[in-house]
């Protein structure tokens, strides 16, 4: 659209909109993502919002942010420090003053630097010279006088004119970042149709942003980063929970079968239940419970009946549910729950991120109580780990536990869609009406899986419950038979280790440290080990999905390290759970609970500190 | 509605396998039979029957019926049944639960499941009392009651099953005595032909832990007295001589004695289950012996639309107009791009 | 009952130090305003007041109050408060909930709390909606509804909270609009005085995910035309001109016009709270309009026993009679041998 | 009351009193410990009744059975297996043949074994030669004839009659093990104070089987037992649900408040509910709440109203409690939480114990979540830790976790009184009104505990939940408070350690073999010690009762022993712990999951295959 003097081609770079609750921060963000992707760039997105409750305007408890990493190669982090920040007030720039690259770019609404927002955000005077950023890249814009100037022949209320705002910052980002206008202003005419003269005003609004960015020459060096060699095929953007919702679906049509979640909202789970309830085009059932014990017990209902029964939910919720889960082990039903874990204990953080929830996943019941347990590591793998949850459940007759957690859940990133063909098929148990009567705890010898007799199908007719039964289901307190059964409970899902892959190893086969991780850390692991063996260091990232059972190559792996440290956003919970696995290894931690994943710079620095023999 | 379909199954063939673990003269026993007579009235195939109960003496039930069947865990079979259902609309699902399983730790689930009117039979056995913990008071046990975790008696009142009921939306609502075997098969018979979620409670006697609690209006001698039968479409007369009757004083029902004062059959309330607003069925269902009989029948049983069907219709109009047909659709629906 | 302590306390004594985080225009902000200013009437001292919450917007409160406050899990707010009250008696017990804590995930500790009659305060802020996850329908939700969980409406009826609260043998009830603030401080006044379970129905406006829900009978114009505001011992008039009313037709409720048809004040109905039959009561709660004007004020106030204090009671009686006086008595009591 | 030819000393007999369930079984059993303790036996006893619903008469699922240990040196547990066994029909023969001595002695009602009780019980013919009991002391008495004689001209109902049975049984018996009538008699006027018919026919039914047993001579060998040398004091039986109630009771008394307990029922912890609910003499508030969740909730609510809050369950209740834990540790308000462990998953043998809530009890929450877990280990020390678990959570602000199991919670043993002068005093970290304003999570340096403000006290008004806070009690999420809360709510927990006893060792100083046991299991594990000990063996004990934190010197003690093999009732639940906590140390196992505690055998067992290296 313009010539420019000096283009600098950056390998990445990482964008940080942030202002107030109100600001359209998310909105921001998103366009500017979606644009992004659509250009061919990788990449990876963490929209960091307040509590949920509205704090006061102008303060920074009600910051809303919304980052950007996008890059050439691939991304795995939304990023730790931004390159750019967009501050549409004070209280943006002390939210995230510490988070800005030395030297970095910050682009404000000069005219919200007003005494009064000033002293809300806790400055006496300048921010910048407060922050001791006198040294960075500033493009103090009046921006709030400029859009009302814009728009002013339009004869719109003041309300919609001050709410295009984020559209002039957008706009200036756009031009920095040397990116079309044309995506986002499809977008206006869509979510605007009815409204054309807000269609028409946010257009002038974007453009005149980028014309301003174009006209004040303080912009240059302008960044410009150039599409990710990513494969070929069909990408679409989403979300970590959109993917959950997704993965439940893809495996219910595999398996020939209708969705049914029971679940109550929850953040920052909601989202899953959200998509699940639009998606009655799909034929599933959503039934917004009254609680989470509700949620899970309807869906166990519905398993019963023969639907892939599902719930979600976060930390306070899991705890509801343990009590059915436990009836959940002992009905052997297919039944998938999800938790996206949050900031704990109790209500805690619920916004946050946290991996607080991994010991409650594996024990979190009465008595010996197993059930599968895999955690997604990225966004858009949610999708391949929900599908995986669903098959395991169905295949294996049995309740899994799916991990996933606020970053992943809002985060988004492009992603390869997969083709329905590809995926395995999935084959419950089924029970045969030639096996009058149904016997239905008896097993089959390899997987150990007991038959599913659907109600409605004449002959079958059998009764489960929560109390310890026989093969034939009937009611039982033989010690020697509750042994047996708590043992087969246990094997059956000891045996699903025999359908999972590997750990897979990014980097050497083996080396002198080992960084262990699981879930959603992974993202900031792999750039981590990435970084750390171009710089010549022999180190190793194992991430792990599958926690209950472990692959079986574990014990293998570890061995061809010299150390190992368990990284996780939590107090050393994996890390103990490998111990008790694996006591032969020695296990070094990093742990963090900030509410906050990790920075990659932690990581390293940690992993050095090994290396080194600190 | 009062169609059968031919049924060649008899009240024996809903008996499964297993022993009957009730004490001796439990009141269960009774009910047991009840409906297993009323099934064979009804004419569901055994198959496309569910039995789901919570935690409790009474929710052994399922065990008992040659039915799918779900014993589930403490109070959540509200939650469990109404998973089953809409899942699968076609089954009858009858949802067995005690009033400490329903009205303590399952009182959530009750009240919701009876808001959603979802086509589910709850019959509850209201014996007052914990049975099977062996005995302390249930929130249906009479204020004062003297029970293990209740040495001094308790300090709290009761709920009446009915009024909660129409209290949470319920369009159905039909109280019985265990001992009568015949009017309980006729309210179970008339439970499983409603649409929508149907409350049955049933005056339970736990011999060993509440003995005789209901006798002071269950008593054979007596029960003719003091007990009313409502049947929709008649007039509310009751007592061994069919003499005594109901009638509206301002705005409480009174017992009138037919022939006296000149009160006529023609006097007397007729009974209407079928009308919405329950001014008249949530005093009905509220009288207590000694002022009033107490009501038995169907005191309420209004229709209205079930959330499961509601919801199937939902999808169906969705499926209908969308353009996504397959999980392959979905995928690539929405902002796309190919990389090539 | 109508004495108040005089109180050195203004309504600003009541706020705490916390910056309160509602979001501008929400109906939250009243309340709050409401409520300190019928503190500061009430006449009891700080420290003896105690808010306790659930999860939720509304939930928030406590953080506001400069009192005793206890900010809970979601849905719990009626247990934890029951076991405050029941602990200290001596204490003015507050909960403050929403139509999702209190009715969702927390309907069986509300409608117990109310069967109890524990001596709480309970103000439920009935926006009809979760407001602090977002926007999803709430079990007062009305049929039909669209929100982020119910894209294509909802299937299930809403409870009426009224109902709700009588048909768990609640004693008092009432409700207010959250922008009314006189009326509701007033009501709050009644409710603390008011020894049992309180409810207080807040119509509340979430400009954010659910505005205007209530404006068809709130809104300022038109309120005082479709809203009745009932006190005891008072004829059921309203309207802008004092000129509707309220008849009982056979066994339903009526709006007149005064002056047409002959009608004058002496038809018209007059509240009483105290009746502890609910019937006109239950009426009263569940109009709706078109048909009806919605009822503001205290419909139902009927005195009762309290827990709490039939409790310390039996606890007083016991240790007058008993031998037992401490543990050491209770560790020699009973059959005990000496070695020696 | 007779003389007798031979008369055996025995160091301690087992005797096992098992019938139908309405046979009255346990208050037979009862009556006997009753006397035999005040005899001046040592005793323990095990009621072992069927699942909680009366199964058909006759079958061996209705069998309920009642067993004593007594000896004149200390007794620990209620033995494996029985010398005598009262068998009041062919099904309790069915029960328990395989649990009786060989050579033991057995008496039956053999009007009951008529053609239908046999088939019931599943015998075709002759119990006694079916179970190979040929050579046992065979005591076949007509009781249900001999009752309707004895009383048949006293005019009573049948039933009246039939239900005495038991007491002929008991007469025998007494006379067996030549016993004093007086106290059992004594108990009949009191309990029939208001119907002296039936006091009368009682007595004369339990004299009749006294005599009856003199008559025939088939009773010789007597066996007699002399009372134990305990130590000086007063004494009385006491059984592990009432000890509980107790305990908690004396605490508050030490510290000066009264109990609330938050309650619902459920089998095995009913009891301690039931005996709070009875001690309004003591000032006990109980609330028998709608839920689990309203028990902890209501409970929570009392202890920050200032009361000592106290909520008791079983493990589907405690799953259930998860979330209020969270709330309880996020406020840091002192809570008693109790747990009787019974056999699980899910409902599962709900009459049967079990120690497989650890796991749960330790980490079934969301979040870093920490409270202090610790577990009685026999029927009398339940008061011991019970008011230990009201001490730590008063004096620490925090909640305590505080597990006992079925076998602890229905067995009984004679238990010294203690005096309540001697028990230590209970401090609770009041907050002073000099402290304003208040700040509800300032600290104190040692123990980082809280102050507890009480509503009601002017000046200290503040507000407390489950959101995470700063020490001021403002609702934070700045990442820093969160890990410093997070950070300071496990150490809080883990100077705990600082006030309980080391862990003691019952047996040498170091060894070959360390026996690892925690709670219940104690009185099993301890016979086994000892008796290893006997036999030359280098064995001791350490049986946990602080589990977390747990006591100083455990790797001091771990690392004196060649090899620890750690016991218990589940799959290995404690074991892995301490893998997690002391990982330098190889654990053996041995587990059992049957709904039943160990027996001595299967510990001695498993310990001389591993000191034998096998
Ligand atoms: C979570 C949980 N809490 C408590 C219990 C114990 N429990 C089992 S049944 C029951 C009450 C039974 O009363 P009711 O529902 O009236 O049935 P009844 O036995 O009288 O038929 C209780 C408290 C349990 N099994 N699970
Ligand atoms: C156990 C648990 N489940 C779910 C949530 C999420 N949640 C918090 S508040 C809320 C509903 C809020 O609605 P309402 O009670 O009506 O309050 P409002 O925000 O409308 O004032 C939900 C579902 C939670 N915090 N804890
Ligand atoms: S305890 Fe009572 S309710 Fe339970 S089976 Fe026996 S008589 Fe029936
Ligand atoms: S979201 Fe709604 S209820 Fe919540 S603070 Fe905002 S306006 Fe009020
Ligand atoms: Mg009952
Ligand atoms: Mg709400």
């Amino acid at each position: 659209m313009t010539k420019r003097s000096k283009v600098i081609e950056k390998e990445e770079v990482v964008i940080r909109f942030s202002g107030d609750s109100g600001d359209g921060m998310q909105l921001t963000g998103t366009l500017f993502s979606d644009t992004a992707a659509l250009y061919g760039n990788d990449i990876s997105t963490f929209p960091d919002y307040p509590a949920e409750i509205r704090a006061p305007q102008g303060t920074v408890g009600g910051v809303s942010g919304f980052q950007v990493h996008l890059g050439h190669s691939e991304i795995n982090t939304p990023g730790d420090f931004s390159d750019v920040l967009v501050a549409m007030n004070p209280a943006a720039i002390k939210a995230n003053a510490k988070w800005i690259k030395p030297g970095g770019t910050i682009i404000l609404d000069k005219d919200n630097f007003t005494q009064k927002n000033l002293e809300k955000a806790g400055y006496s005077r300048d921010p910048i010279a407060e922050e001791n950023l006198e040294n960075y890249n500033i493009i103090p814009a009046p921006i709030t006088s400029m859009v009302k100037e814009s728009l002013k022949d339009l004869g719109l209320d003041m309300k919609t004119v001050t709410r295009t705002k984020n559209m002039f910052a957008l706009g200036m980002v756009y031009w920095l970042f040397d990116r079309k206008l044309k995506y986002t202003e499809q977008y206006f005419d869509k979510k605007f149709g009815k409204k054309p003269e807000v269609a028409q005003a946010n257009k002038i609004v974007l453009r005149a942003g980028y014309y301003y960015a174009e006209t004040i020459e303080a912009l240059t060096p302008v960044i410009r980063v150039s599409p990710a060699p990513i494969s070929k095929g069909t990408y679409r953007n989403i979300c970590g929970n959109a993917a959950t919702a997704w993965g439940i679906i893809a495996a219910a049509e595999k398996a020939g079968l209708t969705v049914f979640i029971g679940s109550y909202p929850i953040t920052p789970a909601t989202g899953i239940l959200e998509e699940l309830a639009a998606r009655k085009d799909m034929g599933v059932k959503s039934f917004q419970a009254e609680d989470e014990i509700a949620g899970i017990c309807t869906a166990l209902g519905a398993s019963f009946a023969g639907h892939l029964g599902v719930t979600s939910t976060s930390g306070p919720g899991l705890a509801l549910k343990s009590e059915a889960i436990g009836l959940a082990v002992m009905t052997e039903l297919p039944l998938v729950i999800i938790d996206v874990q949050r900031g704990g204990p109790s209500t805690g953080l619920p916004t946050k991120t946290e991996q607080a929830d991994l010991m409650q996943a594996l024990y979190g019941r009465n008595g010996e109580c197993p059930v599968v347990v895999i955690a997604a590591s990225t966004p858009s793998d949610c999708f391949h780990f929900a599908f995986e949850a669903a098959r395991i459940a169905l295949e294996h007759m049995t309740p899994v536990l799916l991990l996933t957690d606020s970053y992943l859940a809002n985060g988004s990133e492009p992603w390869k869609i997969p083709v329905m063909q590809d995926l395995p098929s999935i084959k419950p148990p089924y029970a045969d009406t030639v096996e009058i009567p149904f016997m239905p705890y008896k097993r089959d010898k390899e997987k150990l899986v007991r038959k599913w007799a659907i109600p409605g199908t004449p002959g079958l007719e059998h009764r489960i419950g929560g109390l310890e039964k026989t093969a034939k289901g009937t009611v039982s307190y033989i010690p020697e038979n509750h042994e047996l059964m708590v043992n087969l409970r246990a094997e059956k899902v000891a045996r699903v280790a025999a359908g999972i892959p590997d750990l897979e190893l990014f980097g050497p086969e083996s080396g002198d440290l080992l960084i262990a991780g699981w879930g959603g850390s992974y993202g900031y692991l792999l750039t981590a080990a990435r970084e750390l063996q171009s710089e010549g260091y022999k180190v190793s990232l194992a991430n792990f999905n599958y926690i209950n059972p472990m692959p079986g190559n574990v014990r293998d792996v570890f061995s061809r390290f010299r150390s190992i440290v368990v990284c996780e956003l939590n107090m050393g919970q994996f890390a103990n759970y490998l111990r008790m696995n694996y006591q032969e290894f020695r296990y070094e931690q990093l742990n963090k609970v900030q509410g906050l994943p990790f920075t990659v710079n932690e990581i390293k620095e940690k992993c050095i500190n090994i290396l080194e023999g600190n | 509605m009062s169609e059968t379909t031919v049924n060649q199954l008899s009240a024996k063939d809903f008996k499964s396998d297993q022993e009957v673990r009730w004490c001796p003269g439990c009141g269960d026993h009774a009910v047991l039979n009840a409906v297993q007579k009323a099934l064979s009235e009804i004419g569901i195939p055994r198959e496309k029957i569910a039995f789901i109960s919570g935690i409790g003496c009474s929710s052994r039930f399922p065990y008992y019926m040659n039915t799918y069947g779900f014993h589930g865990i403490h109070g959540r079979a509200s939650a469990i049944a109404s998973g089953v259902k809409v899942a699968n609309p076609d089954l009858s699902v009858w949802q067995i639960t005690g009033d400490g399983d329903a009205l303590a730790i399952g009182g959530n689930h009750f009240i919701h499941v009876v808001r959603r009117n979802i086509d589910i039979n709850i019959i509850l056995f209201n014996n007052e009392i914990y049975g099977l913990t062996k005995g302390q008071y249930s929130p249906t046990s009479q204020k004062g009651i003297v029970t293990k975790t209740s040495p001094f008696g308790t300090v709290e009142e009761p709920f009446s099953v009915g009024e909660l009921v129409i209290g949470a939306k319920g369009k159905f609502f039909a109280r019985t005595l265990d001992s009568n075997v015949s009017l309980s098969a006729q309210i179970y018979v008339e439970a499983a032909r409603h649409k929508g979620t149907s409350v049955i409670e049933v005056l339970q006697n736990c011999v060993i832990f509440n003995d005789g609690i209901h006798e002071v209006v269950a008593g054979k001698e007596i029960r003719d007295e003091r007990t009313i039968i409502l049947k929709h479409g008649e007039p509310m007369i009751f007592g061994k001589n069919n003499d005594m009757g109901l009638v509206l004083e301002g705005l409480k029902l009174k017992v009138v004695k037919l022939g006296e004062n000149g009160i006529t059959e023609k006097n007397i309330l007729v009974h209407n289950a079928f009308e919405s607003n329950p001014g008249i069925q949530y005093m009905l269902a509220n009288m207590k012996y000694p002022e009033y009989p107490v009501a038995l029948g169907v005191i309420r049983s209004v229709p209205g639309a079930t959330y499961e069907s509601d919801l199937a219709a939902q999808i169906e109009d969705v499926k209908k107009s969308t353009k996504i047909k397959s999980m392959d659709d979905l995928l690539n629906s929405g902002s796309v791009w190919k990389v090539e």
